[in-house]
């Protein structure tokens, strides 16, 4: 049967983001995907040869717009435990609070480009509506909607007034409202069942096996999130992993999903947990050795590894980010499915190129 | 003058054929066929002239050749024919051939010897009504562009298999014989006229399709005249049925009342059931797909003008005997369910050819169908579907002939772009897949008059309504296909043989005319036919009070259309502003229609048409479909014969 | 400071990531630092129960590294990388991008060698005094 | 597969959610860190803006007092006005506006004495304040 | 038959005039509306009424160009036998031959389509035909239907009955091909879950399918074109209640919101769900009714 | 007439193209939420659509890498006159914080001429609103020259 080759990208109105995938197509449906990357990567990286380690929280806050607060964090983390300092409690709350702040507005941003991809244009409308809510928290906390640059080595810069509590509280409880009236909406209308119940099948063994990561891995039944070790204060605040087992589309958008509202619920306690205390601690020199640190990612597990030698740069900064470790699962579960398929399974994977290049 | 044009009409194609079959030399063979051609066409246009009229013209009258009875000679001529195909028979160790072969002999030695009371027959052997003519047109001119168009062709055919000796002469003997026998078929009145012009053309395509003598070939030759042998016998139990019933072979005396006994209609039944095998209705389709392995003019004649027009030509010859009959409802049906069916089939082909074969049984399903629902707005239908789908079908099977020697292929993956290359018979392909499909043209006159004439039968209808819309896919993709080449090269004239071109030209233009010509068609041919006109004519449209179609307003505002159409066509040539097909931005600059793929190499963009091979497959589809075809069949006989 | 480390030559790789799969870890990640002009630092991370556990390889840049995309399978895109930006090349990738998964050709070479510098580029900032 | 509907109607029969900007301008944040903005008269030229600066866009010329920044290469990220000890620096609450050309930021300055400031009459007269539009410049 | 026998007085004329010029006006602004409701409908402004018409008059002042002339000439094709099958509409023509015509329009469209070796607009291309092989036997068996309640394809004979088509044959079988004729109007309009082919919408995965590959003033003529065919569908769908204008004006605007409100709570379906779909139910349905009035 | 019509609808229809040329996603999410429902820049006409041809303006955010130049390169010269493009965020105005960086171009106007720079880490999506009314002044603009050219084809 004549073959159908699509260049699927790297400018696409589905994608978001420029990567490209060649799909060999016999009535519309794929045989074979090849992937090509590399249309985002800026070898950041390296720039840690030339930015020093306290410039360099900016520049790894940029490596994704979606989820930069946390890339901050990480990377501060990392940073902190070669110097051998703890941040303040206040400053660990708080970087739960954005943390959790910024996986609301990432799986709402997520959950309308998913529902986009399969031509639902009001609902992709109406998550986005939600998510603007969280861009005001975050513009009026922290100064910039998307990228809010809270965090320094060593602590944060910004704190949370009383009534800023308040405000925040009270507009995270909409959002949690209005999430869950969508609930239905995508867990049980029969449009979207049939686009989503058992498309892009990752079992169980083959999530582990390739290396997924995040909800990716949470939706085929493996209870892991890095959240569970306990990082900033996440080990004094009841938490509980979201977990499916059908390791479909469907499954994953439900994992993500009930994210948001476990993310509400997280905001809460942290917030009515936050201790008083300085927001960053001071050190002193520069740091030397080397450390791993991971953290939960709205899009998984994403692991900084910072090397130094003491000297005004450091040697090596290296980020391993959720959605690179779910690249070979995608390409795993590609092939059989059918074009239209497509959009909804590369978005069920949460691709963040920018990320996976760097 | 009337039996000189006979003469011409049936027996001079068998002449002439011996005549390319004798003199061997190449010049005299193409100057044999394109004599013998414009002398048909000339004759047959003459019998328009004349028509309607008898042969001969006093009842009484004997008809003769050279002098000899042409009852004698027919009958003689009869069983020959029987004793070669039971030869053939024996040769390919064909039970089946040879036992319904003998089934034949035995039957019409019962029917001649000790049945028919050899008394001079008091009715005429030849009837020439509006039917026949329109039949004999077709036949004589859509058929002898065919031949024509064989010389060039067949020549370069075997220069692609070096043949040690050229199989030409048999060839030709047998393609313009074939007419001939074609020509006694439809004009004949006597059922044992019929029977044996019937035979000849199952012998002809047996020869014709296993001409080049591959395996293949040979197997479905086999295949083909086992199952028209089948037809045959039917064919044969039905005129012993009949002549028992009603103590005569002529056929205008069969069709001059309805038939409601049982018997009867089982009768016509059997004769439907002839009609079927041998318009390749399903289950019977597998034939007509296996002759597609024949060079092809050979399909183009078998297709558009002889052969399978011989069976529904026989279907809509006998409609009025079992019109408003449980018989004609179950024609009906198994012509709808042949229409959709094989369209279905049709939507899994990429062979070309194949995709005109399941096409021409779809149309020919359709005219069954209306046959079978036997009013006159239906009977119209049949009629005019057979003209435009002799002509627009004969074109097309001449265009993939010709593309498949310009590019080797009759794949219609492989014709993506042949514009590119092959621009004039690109465009003649695409006219006549217009043609095929939409309106103002006369294939879709016809679908419509059928489609409003079943409105009433519910089954029927919903059949149809399927099946034309399963139709516009295959043929529109195809179409598409044509013309996808990049960018905006300058048209390129195409070089072609005269003989080649002649045919395609004038198929194509009269596809177009004859549409345009389609009222008047109407009133010309239809009207003497049904003796009703339920359709008037007025302002260049056919209108009844179920519906009208005014094909010459369409037609103009079409043209003008079309001409503007053209005019952006030219600017937009002339204004080179082209730009490359959307590829996600990738478009490899260097390579022409690749794009800069995984790894930075280039990566040729290659397009599949969508054939549904898990639904459309013919392996899927045939099995499912064969059963209910032969479901369907069983009940026409249960409800002709029993209710 | 990292817990869990173990070093290995390039002979016991292969079986040691073997053996780690058969206890069932997952592969994380794997992470190339330049050490010298000859030597790159090879950071195998993987994990079981959300507990971290690295390999670690010093690798000869002259010499292809053993590949364990044989093992695991998501190694590919990360050795590919390495390749791409170390020049270090692995023996048995299974799905080789040929140097082209990131990088074009007009592109520097193995842009994060620190210390094989193929040309030289200004570390000067553009603003810079 | 009725369960968008809910939600659908509501919609139709509420107010709009959209801000209709620019007809409808909304207040930004107290605390938004927009356009940079820098004040010549406090700057000491002490250069630590330029060394804390993440996207290294500001240029400062001890000698020649000058302080340049590439507007455009900005990120907004504020730590150069955290670390200014003398508060020259600061974030207007809205955005740069958009442009057509790209335009630098170029103060001229006068050297002051150490600790203290410079007498203020010298400061407006010698400072062609503002932003010139300059074409951009060569990069690395 | 009216239609040609009424000849050229002022009515016919003035009726040929409204389907050339009219309608296409009025498709523009109900699309205009449609857009701002669906905007509405989201919570959003929405464009001015007249969006449309400044779309496709910017369309048609850009620069052309093309891939392959062939779409210059099957855009004209297109926009002629649209503008055809309306007018044939107002001059109360034949339903069949009406659909034949328009049929012509969209198999042109998809040839341009194909005629050009872009990936994107050939899935656009086939998956237009797997949209036409699914509506096309809606709409002849609804219009099978109609012939069966008025005993004409004429649309003439609906206007000549005194009884709402709708009531015809007790209710249920009409209001059964309504619903059916609903189906076929969601893919004309190229509304969810059936904007297979090209969606207006551009988050597709198909880039705008069928449209890729028009651009310039070929895209306003497919445009234009879209209008006289909504125009059209819209018209079958006031038959079924054409005794008074404000019947006709009522049925319509229920429809069409019926069709704003699916599109915006529906998913796009993939084109073999579609395909199934219109298949079994759309065929069950119009099976039932017309088995219904062949009864009765 | 139907001239100035034209040329009124073009500043009345804005067809956005938008391409990441390398971006950290900042700038890409805030240029989609100007099409949700809070800034819903579907008041001025205006459609995001996703293919070259079909646009008026492109819309580039990112600070364009090695790879993505092509293709920038390719999607600008596809789309047909009269057109703008508007260049978003630090990055896209001169490479942002990864201008140093070695696989980065920097500045959308090193591979296409830019008409608007929308600045910002990211660029708001009022401040994308106002780079698009912007654009759209520099429509008019070119529109003169564009429709000479139409008129003489
Ligand atoms: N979540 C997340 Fe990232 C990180 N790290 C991911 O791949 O989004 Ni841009
Ligand atoms: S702005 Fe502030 S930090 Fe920068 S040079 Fe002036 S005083 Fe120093
Ligand atoms: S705000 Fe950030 S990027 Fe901008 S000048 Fe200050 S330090 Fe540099
Ligand atoms: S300007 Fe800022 S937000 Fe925009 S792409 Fe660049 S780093 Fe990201």
């Amino acid at each position: 049967m004549p073959r159908t080759v699509v260049p699927f990208g790297p400018q696409h109105p589905v994608l978001p983001e420029p990567i490209h995938l060649t799909l060999h197509c016999e009535d519309e449906i794929i045989k074979e995907a090849v992937p090509a990357i590399g249309y985002v990567h800026r070898g950041l990286e390296k720039l840690a040869e030339i930015r020093d380690h306290n410039q360099m929280v900016q520049v790894v806050e940029r490596v994704c717009g979606i989820c930069s607060m946390i890339h901050a964090a990480a990377y501060c983390a990392a940073v902190e435990q070669i110097l051998g300092i703890k941040p303040p409690p206040r400053a660990e709350y708080l970087r739960v609070v954005w943390s959790e702040l910024h996986r609301m507005h990432s799986h709402l941003l997520w959950l309308g480009l998913y529902a986009d991809a399969f031509g639902f244009e009001s609902l992709f409308m109406h998550f986005w509506r939600i998510r603007e809510r969280i861009m005001d928290v975050m513009e009026a906390t922290a100064g910039n909607r998307v990228i809010i640059s809270v965090n320094v080595v060593g602590g944060v810069r910004r704190d949370l007034t009383p009534e800023q509590q308040k405000w925040v509280l009270s507009e995270v409880d909409w959002v949690e409202k209005e999430v869950a009236r969508l609930k239905d909406v995508m867990m049980n209308d029969y449009t979207v069942k049939k686009r989503t119940v058992g498309v892009g099948i990752l079992s169980k063994e083959q999530a582990l096996e390739l290396g997924a990561a995040g909800p990716m891995l949470r939706g085929s039944g493996v209870a892991q999130d890095m959240r569970m070790t306990g990082y900033h204060a996440y080990g004094e605040l009841g938490f509980e992993p979201v977990v499916e087992t059908d390791g479909d589309s469907y499954a994953r958008s439900n994992v993500r999903f009930r994210e948001v509202l476990a993310a509400v619920d997280l905001v809460r306690q942290a917030m009515a947990k936050l201790p008083d205390s300085e927001l960053a601690t001071a050190y002193k020199g520069r740091p030397k050795g080397e450390a791993v640190m991971r953290v939960e990612q709205p899009r998984g597990e994403l692991l900084y590894y910072v090397k130094s030698s003491g000297g005004k740069y450091l040697d090596r900064v290296r980020i391993r980010t959720p959605t690179f470790a779910n690249i070979p699962p995608l390409c795993a579960v590609l092939p059989g499915l059918e074009l239209a398929d497509i959009p909804v399974v590369v978005l069920s994977m949460d691709p963040c190129i920018s990320c996976t290049e760097r | 003058m009337l039996d000189t044009l006979l003469f011409i009409l049936i027996v001079l194609p068998f002449l002439a054929g011996l005549g390319c079959y004798v003199l061997r030399a190449e010049g005299v063979r193409s100057l044999i066929v394109v004599a013998t051609g414009g002398i048909l066409a000339a004759a047959s246009v003459m019998l328009y002239f004349q028509t309607p009229f008898t042969y001969p013209v006093e009842a009484s009258v004997q008809a003769t050749l050279f002098g000899v009875s042409l009852d004698e000679i027919i009958m003689v001529a009869d069983f020959l024919l029987l004793a070669v195909i039971l030869y053939f028979g024996v040769r390919h160790k064909n039970a089946i051939i040879v036992a319904l072969a003998i089934l034949q002999g035995a039957l019409g030695a019962y029917l001649e010897f000790g049945l028919i009371e050899h008394a001079p027959k008091a009715y005429p052997t030849f009837v020439i009504d509006t039917l026949a003519l329109v039949m004999v047109l077709i036949i004589s001119i859509v058929g002898s562009l065919i031949c024509v168009f064989a010389i060039p062709y067949m020549k370069e055919h075997e220069h692609h298999l070096h043949l040690p000796a050229s199989k030409q002469p048999r060839f030709f003997l047998v393609l313009v014989a074939f007419l001939g026998a074609m020509n006694g078929l439809v004009m004949a009145n006597d059922l044992a006229y019929f029977y044996f012009f019937f035979e000849v053309t199952t012998l002809c395509s047996f020869l014709l399709i296993g001409h080049d003598e591959t395996e293949i070939a040979t197997k479905n030759a086999v295949r083909a005249l086992w199952m028209n042998s089948l037809g045959g016998a039917a064919l044969m139990i039905g005129i012993v049925w009949i002549y028992s019933e009603l103590g005569t072979l002529e056929i205008a005396k069969v069709i001059s009342q309805q038939h409601t006994s049982a018997a009867m209609l089982v009768a016509l039944g059997l004769l439907c059931f002839a009609g079927f095998t041998k318009a390749a209705q399903m289950p019977f389709q597998s034939w007509l797909l296996g002759a597609m392995v024949a060079p092809t003019p050979v399909s183009a004649l078998l297709h558009s003008s002889t052969m399978v027009k011989a069976g529904v030509y026989l279907v809509v010859r006998f409609a009025p005997a079992y019109a408003d009959t449980n018989l004609g409802l179950a024609v009906a049906l198994c012509g709808a369910f042949t229409f959709l069916g094989t369209a279905a089939l049709a939507v899994g082909q990429s062979n070309g050819k194949k995709i005109l074969a399941y096409s021409t049984i779809s149309n020919l399903g359709l005219i069954v169908a209306c046959a079978g629902i036997g009013t006159p707005t239906a009977i119209t239908a049949a009629i005019l579907i057979i003209i435009f789908h002799a002509v627009s079908k004969g074109l097309l099977f001449l265009c993939v002939g010709t593309i498949e020697h310009g590019i080797g292929s009759r794949d219609i993956e492989d014709m993506r772009g042949v514009y590119g290359k092959m621009p004039v018979t690109a465009l003649i392909t695409m006219a006549g897949v217009v043609t095929m499909i939409l309106p103002p043209f006369g294939m879709l006159l016809g679908k419509w008059m059928a489609i409003e004439s079943s409105a009433g039968s519910l089954f029927v209808i919903v059949m149809l309504a399927l099946g034309s819309a399963i139709t516009v896919l295959y043929w529109a993709r195809w179409a598409g296909g044509l013309m996808s080449v990049e960018g905006g090269e300058k048209f390129k004239t195409e070089s072609q043989a005269a003989l080649t071109r002649a045919p395609l030209m004038i198929l194509c233009f009269g596809a177009v005319v004859l549409s345009f010509l389609a009222p008047w068609i109407y009133s010309d041919m239809v009207v003497p036919l049904i003796k009703l006109s339920p359709y008037a004519v007025a302002a260049g449209g056919l209108q009844s009070g179920a519906g009208s179609f005014a094909v010459i307003p369409l037609f103009i505002v079409g043209l003008i259309g079309f001409g503007v159409a053209i005019n952006a066509l030219r600017k937009a040539r002339s204004s080179h502003a082209f730009d490359a097909p959307y590829m996600a931005g990738i478009q490899s600059p260097a390579v022409a229609g690749a794009y800069t793929g995984p790894m930075n190499k280039p990566v040729v963009v290659t397009t599949g048409n969508y054939y549904l091979s898990a639904v459309f497959g013919e392996e899927k589809l045939t099995p499912y479909g064969n059963f209910a075809a032969i479901a369907l069949l069983v009940l026409m006989f249960a409800l002709g014969g029993l209710f | 400071m990292i817990d869990h480390i173990e070093d290995i030559t390039a002979e016991t790789l292969i079986g040691k990531v073997e053996a780690l799969k058969k206890e069932g870890y997952r592969l994380v990640t794997m992470t190339a630092t330049d050490l010298d002009a000859e030597t790159v630092d090879l950071l195998y991370s993987f994990d079981k129960d959300l507990a971290l556990m690295h390999l670690r390889l010093s690798a000869k840049k002259n010499a292809p590294a053993k590949s364990i995309s044989g093992v695991y399978f998501a190694a590919f895109l990360v050795e590919n990388e390495i390749r791409e930006q170390f020049g270090l090349t692995f023996e048995g990738l299974v799905l080789d991008f040929g140097g082209a998964l990131l990088l074009e050709d007009s592109v520097r070479p193995t842009p994060l060698c620190r210390y094989t510098v193929v040309e030289a580029k200004p570390e000067a900032p553009v603003a810079g005094a | 597969m009725l369960h968008m509907t809910g939600t659908i109607l509501r919609n139709l029969f509420s107010q709009r959610a959209t801000r209709l900007y620019p007809i409808e301008k909304r207040e930004p944040f107290a605390e938004v860190r927009g356009e940079l903005l820098f004040d010549v008269e406090k700057c000491t030229f002490c250069v630590r803006c330029q060394m804390a600066c993440p996207s290294q866009c500001i240029t400062v010329d001890r000698k020649a007092a000058t302080w340049a920044c590439d507007a455009f290469a900005c990120v907004y990220c504020g730590i150069c006005a955290d670390t200014c000890p003398d508060g020259a620096l600061s974030h207007a609450p809205a955005y740069r506006p958009v442009a057509r050309e790209k335009s630098q930021m170029f103060y001229q300055g006068v050297l002051k004495e150490k600790p203290k400031k410079a007498a203020p009459a010298a400061a407006p007269a010698a400072a062609p304040a503002g932003e010139s539009p300059k074409p951009e410049k060569a990069e690395a | 038959m009216q239609a040609f026998e009424i000849g050229l007085n002022p009515a016919t004329f003035g009726w040929l005039l409204v389907g050339l010029l009219v309608a296409p006006v009025a498709g523009g602004l109900i699309a205009g509306v449609d857009r701002i409701l669906t905007a509405k409908c989201q919570s959003r402004v929405g464009p001015p009424l007249l969006q449309p018409f400044y779309d496709a008059a910017k369309l048609w002042g850009k620069e052309t160009k093309v891939s392959n002339v062939w779409i210059a000439f099957c855009s004209w094709m297109y926009f002629t036998a649209a503008a055809t099958s309306c007018v044939m509409f107002f001059l109360q023509s034949d339903l069949l031959i009406i659909f034949f015509v328009q049929a012509v329009g969209a198999v042109f469209l998809v040839i341009g389509a194909l005629s050009v070796p872009s990936p994107y607009s050939q899935i656009g291309g086939q998956r237009e035909l797997l949209q036409i092989m699914a509506y096309e036997p809606l709409l002849i068996l609804v219009f099978v239907g109609i012939f069966l309640a008025t005993g004409s394809f004429n649309i003439s004979a609906v206007y000549a009955m005194d009884k709402p088509l709708m009531l015809e044959s007790g209710v249920v079988p009409m209001v059964l091909l309504f619903v059916v004729l609903g189906y076929a109007l969601t893919i004309k309009l190229r509304k969810s879950p059936f904007d297979i082919s090209g969606s207006h919408h551009a988050h597709q995965e198909i880039v705008r399918g069928v449209f890729t590959e028009y651009s310039g003033r070929y895209l306003a003529l497919v445009e234009v074109a879209h209008w006289y065919e909504v125009v059209l569908v819209l018209g079958v769908v006031a038959l079924f209640w054409a005794t008074s204008w404000y019947a006709i004006v009522i049925l319509l605007v229920l429809t069409y919101a019926a069709e704003i409100l699916v599109d915006n709570i529906t998913a796009r379906l993939s084109w073999r769900a579609m395909l199934g779909k219109l298949w079994a139910s759309g065929l069950a349905l119009s099976f039932v009714s017309l088995a219904w009035l062949y009864a009765f | 007439m139907l001239d100035s019509f034209i040329k009124k609808s073009r500043i009345k229809s804005p067809w956005l193209l938008h391409f990441d040329c390398g971006s950290c996603n900042g700038c890409d999410i805030e240029t989609l939420a100007c099409l949700t429902p809070l800034y819903d820049v579907e008041r001025f006409g205006i459609i995001n659509v996703g293919n070259p041809k079909h646009a008026d303006i492109l819309l580039v955010t990112g600070c364009v890498n090695h790879r993505n130049k092509h293709v920038l390169k390719t999607i600008y010269d596809q789309m047909p006159e009269p057109k703008v493009v508007v260049a978003i965020g630090a990055c896209g105005l001169t490479g942002g914080v990864f201008r140093d960086a070695y696989n980065v171009v920097g500045g959308v106007d090193k591979v296409i001429p830019v008409d608007v720079y929308v600045p910002g880490c990211p660029g708001k999506p009022e401040a994308i609103i106002d780079g698009v009314v912007e654009a759209l002044g520099k429509l008019s603009e070119k529109q003169n020259a564009a429709a000479a050219a139409v008129a003489a084809e």
